[in-house]
């Protein structure tokens, strides 16, 4: 038994540890259950999941970069129905919460998917991918633009129960106007950050790595980045938000929740290290016992201004 | 059984022009690894780079709890694999993806195992396994190519096993001067390539899969080809190693390395 | 001699090749001269010069990231009357052209900024840098908002018969609209991109690292991001671009020009390697004689889509 | 004069716990670095990390053409800087900052070295400058502190030199049991302190620094300091390196790469 207190509260959803795998990067749960005990994570994230399924894009669709790499998945996904099917029992064995990622490219679908999702057993919440782009709006997100935030967001909202979770894009201007449209819309819980729209060529071939021109970068390499609008958001919105963007081991993570993160995700980080999210619980644990807390709690948003000249 | 850990290198050595074999201490891989089935592995302690990498099991000792690997160097993550000493340690998972699917009647079957480059070893730890099953010698054809002589692979240890072994370089340096395609167009002459007794199974450079699937759809052979592809997960996941296979009058995108990396060539579109 | 030809135009900006070193990253070209050889140089973009002299920030103003660094210098300098006695003398001895970024944080300083630097012997060209905090607008910077660019923009342009290159920020929702926007206002070229706004903790002392709490983020941890607005922006504005963001080598520089770049500029790669400008522009040479090019301008832009499933 | 370029790794020994001394082939450096300057390294392919290091100068070799630095393993620089082995190659760029001024009339001042961890090197360099330009071995004083007697450095060579040489180790191990202060102090009660007479010159960790500027301030003790920061440039450019250095009754930053690293104890403004 840990010595000190990880559990805990996002508005209306109870995680027994802050802890979470992020969408897209630890499937559906299964496919790392021979080499990580399920049942001690936060919650897992699913992948990316829409009302239809979807073949997803063309090959290549990723490509290493400095500290990081891009991806343009395309949202390969077995869609909702299989997932319910063919996904969801197996994870319904475990403690762990399970929060199902929900992708569409017209709102009405993202109020399908809610109203299919919603009740379901074994689903405890619902997390709104509004960072991919909108095919009703000439491939743009959703989530750059407030009105679009508020209003898929707020349609969203009237079809479930399920604590409502909405995924910030990193790529706006200032996240801390679409983060409060989407609290304004009903959001109980903000997560971010989705990846940064990036891209790579070959010089070579002068060619662009990606069949799909441009990928969302994701990894070490934005953790600066996402830090600080975590940071932001949460100086500007009450509710919680988790956080997440190039976590690789439990000081990363520490540094989240430092932030204003009262949970964290890990995403890339699970290719590398099948098992990277109990290190990061534990890391975290030891971390507290260090730091002489005993409630993972109370060091949310907790970061100083540091004392100036103080590196000299 | 996988497993994800760290394990020690027993072994580090040069077996070719660029070319090591690396024996490393992990009794899960040691035990249950199959012929074409692979290890992801990860030297690098920061993000240069980013990813693990992938690499077939070539041996396997059980009685020595180890396993190894081919590997020609060819940019960051091999460098520092070469690098690696004997006590050092490496990050491996697996073993993973699947296996060569031994043709039944297995002993009735000839079966032609086509190698290039650092593709031979995989085929090898089939090839082992043939002869291990019982499988007539004179009934496992192994045509191993290369560039060059010097860059070919697992020679010795294919005619260690007594198998049929043929070679191609590309400039003659060893064997006939040609590609593994023209072996198999000089078998299939000689009638050693009854469609109906014969599997072929193919790994190495995806131009020369592509050939080899194409000489295969030709003459009606049946055969299984390893695809290599970027890896970043190797668990199914992210979905970055995509291979488009055929289904019915259209196509899957499906994973090279669970729902691979072997695949029916003839349902592989190449392009 | 180089077997290619190297130099550019820059519309009213003449290069003798399109190697650059971005402002903050070689001062003032003095603290270089006897490592480099200015001279090979296309030109010098000399640190953010202000009205005024500014002392700077608190230390610690700089902290190392996975492949970056965040830095809040916090515009440290001299002031644009000792640069023109002090600095520029100097500079007047060498055939590279001398760029000077001007930052400052009211419209009014910007265009005194202007007409002082103009027809003033040795300067040839200005850079616009309206990516730093603006008081005047509560600390956002001006180069977020559209208008704000649009009027500084213009103000300038009255301001100064000399090339004016604005400086783009990457802290934006869409970047082409800032561009077109300078574009609109007068400016002769684009450069892109300023840095990143993000943060790093000290997870012990649980404090910031930078005594400014936010820095910009450099280095090839933002190259994909980089790269991604230059090639957005270059199909949106019809004015040449001096593309820079984690260079660090040959290949780097031609990924940018391949995206859209005229010219290139290479930053906190000077801190690493003194002399890395000189190898990038020996490398670009290098890459033409490979490619088959005869020209620098040959490559610019030419970046296509790669054949789908070509990786595999 | 100064260099940018890669140097070949002469040899690399351990000196203490966790210290070791490289030596490099670099006839600029080798020849021209002067007491308290130092040299940026990169030992490092890619980005990890992305600066280079700084390094005081310890032992210059000019009929070898080497120089060398000793160095505490602390992150990641110093790992991969203690992996090096003869024959590898080090990016060094140098030499580069100011240097420590010997007070005059040299023949005539007690120079006071007080040196803290791998504070000590530059002091060596510096102490070994003063004996060959006949400054009385008498007039030298070396205190040299560390918090253990296996992480004093350069002990032997400071011995060799025939300088007053004086150890402080804060757990007794080597020496008083105390800190360099503790040993200034006592100098002072001898009287060997005379403000008018006597310079002093540190290097060691900020928190010694600070409390031997303390020290000299109240007794009036000139004191030059050798101030560390992080330095990603070295060259003067980057502005990351700045000190608060008194000027009137306000102050300025300077850069400790080029103004410095070596200031006047007085002007610097400690927090
Ligand atoms: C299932 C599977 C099994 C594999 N088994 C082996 C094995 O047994 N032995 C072995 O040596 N390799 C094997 N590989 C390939 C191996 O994973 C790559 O060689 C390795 O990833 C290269 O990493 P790197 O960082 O050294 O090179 P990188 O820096 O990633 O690449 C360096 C250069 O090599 C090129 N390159 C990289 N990978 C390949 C490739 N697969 N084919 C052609 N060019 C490439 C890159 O485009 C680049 O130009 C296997 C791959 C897969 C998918
Ligand atoms: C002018 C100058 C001369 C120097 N000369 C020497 C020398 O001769 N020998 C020598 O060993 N070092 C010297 N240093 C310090 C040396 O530069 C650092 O030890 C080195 O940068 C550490 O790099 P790293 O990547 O190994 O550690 P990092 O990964 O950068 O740091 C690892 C840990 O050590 C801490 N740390 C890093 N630098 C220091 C520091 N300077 N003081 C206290 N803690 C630190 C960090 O906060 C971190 O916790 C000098 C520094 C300066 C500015
Ligand atoms: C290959 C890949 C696929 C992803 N798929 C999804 C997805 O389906 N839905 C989603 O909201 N985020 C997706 N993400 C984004 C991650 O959940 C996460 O927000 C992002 O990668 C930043 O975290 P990281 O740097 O720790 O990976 C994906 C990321 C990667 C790398
Ligand atoms: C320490 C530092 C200081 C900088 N100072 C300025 C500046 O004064 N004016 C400016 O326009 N850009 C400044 N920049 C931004 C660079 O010119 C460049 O736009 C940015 O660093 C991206 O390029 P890079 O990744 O190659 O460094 C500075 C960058 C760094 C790292
Ligand atoms: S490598 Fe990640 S799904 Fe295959
Ligand atoms: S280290 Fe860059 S200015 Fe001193």
């Amino acid at each position: 038994m840990s010595r000190v207190k990880m559990d805990v509260q996002l508005g209306p959803l109870h995680l027994q540890n802050p802890v979470l795998v992020a969408s897209g990067t630890f499937g559906y749960g299964s496919e790392y259950a021979d080499l990580v005990d399920l049942n001690r994570l936060g919650g897992i994230m699913v992948k990316g999941t829409t009302l239809r399924p979807r073949a997803g894009n063309p090959m290549p669709r990723m490509v290493e970069t400095a500290s990081g790499c891009l991806n343009a998945i395309g949202l390969q996904n077995v869609g909702v129905e299989a997932f319910i099917r063919e996904k969801l029992p197996f994870l319904r064995q475990y403690r762990c919460a399970v929060i199902v990622n929900i992708a569409a490219d017209v709102r009405e679908e993202f109020e399908e998917l809610a109203e299919r999702l919603d009740g379901v057993e074994g689903v405890h919440a619902l997390e709104l991918n509004i960072s991919c782009p909108n095919q009703a709006r000439g491939g743009i997100e959703f989530g750059v633009d407030p009105e679009a935030t508020y209003d898929v967001v707020s349609r969203v909202r009237r079809r479930t129960r399920l604590p409502l979770i909405v995924k910030l894009s990193p790529n706006v201007t200032d996240i801390r106007v679409t983060a409060r449209a989407a609290v304004d819309g009903g959001a109980d819980i903000l997560s971010l950050v989705n990846t940064f729209v990036g891209t790579a060529i070959d010089a070579r071939t002068r060619q662009f790595k990606l069949a799909n021109i441009t990928g969302g970068l994701s990894g070490p390499a934005i953790k600066p980045l996402a830090l600080y609008m975590v940071w932001k958001v949460a100086q500007a919105v009450s509710v919680p938000i988790i956080g997440m963007g190039g976590i690789m081991n439990a000081t990363d993570a520490v540094e989240f929740m430092l932030a204003g993160a009262s949970a964290v995700a890990v995403g890339t980080a699970n290719y590398i290290n099948p098992r990277v999210s109990i290190e990061v619980l534990e890391g975290i644990e030891q971390y507290l016992i260090e730091q002489g807390e005993t409630d993972v709690k109370a060091i949310v948003g907790t970061v100083k201004r540091c004392k100036p000249e103080s590196e000299f | 059984m996988r497993c994800a850990e760290y394990c020690e290198v027993v072994a580090n050595q040069p077996v070719a022009t660029d070319q090591f074999e690396i024996e490393i201490h992990c009794p899960t891989v040691a035990r249950y690894a199959q012929p074409g089935q692979f290890v992801q592995m990860r030297v690098q302690s920061g993000y240069e780079p980013l990813f693990s990498r992938p690499f077939s099991v070539f041996h396997r000792k059980p009685d020595r709890d180890t396993f190894s690997v081919v590997y020609l160097v060819r940019g960051t993550f091999t460098q520092l694999l070469a690098h690696k000493q004997a006590g050092d340690r490496v990050f491996v998972v697996g073993p993973l993806g699947n296996r060569f699917v031994v043709a039944e009647p297995q002993h009735e079957k000839v079966h032609v195992l086509v190698a290039g480059g650092v593709g031979a070893p995989p085929l090898y730890l089939l090839a082992e396994e043939m002869v291990h099953h019982g499988i007539a010698h004179s009934n496992v054809v192994v045509i191993n190519g290369a560039r060059r002589q010097d860059l070919l692979v697992c020679q010795g240890h294919f005619a260690g096993l007594g198998v049929r072994l043929f070679t191609a370089t590309e400039d003659g340096s060893a064997g006939i001067k040609g590609k593994v395609t023209d072996v198999l167009e000089s078998l299939r002459e000689q009638g050693d390539l009854a469609p109906e007794r014969c599997q072929i199974y193919a790994c190495g450079p995806t131009a020369m899969l592509e050939a080899v699937a194409a000489f295969a759809q030709q003459h009606h052979v049946p055969c299984q080809v390893s695809l290599e592809t970027l890896m970043p997960c190797g668990l199914g996941v992210c979905l970055g190693c995509a291979v488009k296979i055929r289904t019915g009058d259209g196509y899957d995108y499906k994973r090279a390395c669970v729902d691979g990396p072997i695949f029916d060539a003839a349902e592989v579109l190449w392009r």
